[in-house]
């Protein structure tokens, strides 16, 4: 299960599409907005944008990425688009393993590469009423054109 | 002379808001590459040029170099460095 | 919020306990009783016994440590005891950061200490009405008596 | 001579199973150790002795070595490998 919705996301449904008896580890991952911004800023609330048609077989390769690193897992992986309000999910992450360590390791995987890879974008909204587009570090986003 | 070929082009964040417009169709010549399509849009407004080192562009869903030949009906997106999870 | 019950987890209830807008990542983990044994027997189910005048304070420590040592987390541990079914959570953690990687490297270290060193013990039903207690391996139990 | 102590053993998981009781009340001459209370148990339980060298013993619910004293009142617990997670 991928998808990119503008629905608030919702963690049992991503956990049970991946839950099965054959799983001893379920992990999962939570993006949520935070009230200050990475510069400290206090912030209002996000928005997110993204290119679905690239943004969802991106998706798609990282789960399968990791499916092939870590055998038996299973993973569901959503993001939210449109505006977000404080302590909400701007992404969810559930992988189901035989073992702990590979529920770990593969939903990090994730989580990281999509920070990379897929083409989502993020705008910050502060008090007082400045927006500003938010980038993933360096070490987080592809690497750009010379 | 060949017939020209129409592009649609996709900006996003920051390339859409300084472009004005999120979806542009544009004609151009036989042979043009993916980055005369950056050019065309950039003679319409000289300030995306300062985003072109930070710009990936992807044709049909996929990153490609400027120099890539685009045919009819392309989809060429214009994508800034990325903010998502 | 720190718990040994016998009622079914919920982690919602942990994820709200840690929830915050000061938090930018939630990771939870789930144990969950799996349809094959570790030497892959078919399991029926398990069944969890705790000596909980010690197995809470030392998941208290566990905790405490964790939050020592990755600031401005929180966290959220519960086990459960008595008779679980198969796809049934045996523990469940819930560690809310200002960051993934301490989100994700403190719900590892609660779960992995919690298996070397809370007094709690798993019997396991196999079909066809074999039990046995089982033990974490060596690595993750506490050093024996010489 | 001094009155005898008495001290509570809880045993767990399979060290339960072997003695066939949870939990015991033994009495203890005065200056006896966790190890007393340990051996007080193998004897009426000889197959005990073969999880010696795997069983932990608490002390009020504190890891402890056989040779801690006891004192009147205290819970010392037989501790199996542990299974838990």
């Amino acid at each position: 299960m991928v998808e990119i919705t503008e629905s608030a996301l919702d963690l049992a449904t991503l956990i049970a599409a991946v839950a099965g008896n054959d799983a001893g580890a379920v992990v999962t991952f939570q993006g949520v907005v935070r009230e200050r911004s990475d510069d400290d800023r206090p912030v209002l609330g996000l928005s997110y944008e993204a290119y679905p048609a690239m943004a969802l077989p991106e998706m798609r390769n990282i789960c399968r990425e990791a499916e092939a690193a870590f055998p038996g897992i299973r993973i569901a992986l959503a993001h939210r688009v449109g505006e977000l309000a404080l302590g909400e999910a701007s992404v969810a992450i559930a992988v189901a393993a035989p073992h702990r360590r590979s529920a770990f390791d593969a939903c990090a995987y994730v989580i990281d590469e999509l920070k990379k890879r897929v083409p989502i974008w993020k705008e910050e909204r502060y008090v007082g009423g400045d927006v500003a587009w938010r980038e993933n570090p360096a070490g987080e986003n592809m690497p750009q054109r010379a | 002379m060949a017939a020209n070929i129409s592009v649609r082009v996709l900006a996003f964040a920051r390339v859409r808001e300084l472009l004005g417009c999120a979806e542009w169709t544009l004609q151009l010549p036989p042979g043009a590459t993916v980055a005369d399509a950056w050019e065309a849009l950039a003679e319409r407004a000289e300030p995306l040029r300062a985003l072109a080192s930070s710009t990936r562009l992807a044709q049909n869903g996929r990153i490609v170099d400027g120099g890539a030949p685009l045919h009819d009906g392309d989809e060429v997106a214009l994508l800034p460095p990325v903010g998502g999870g």
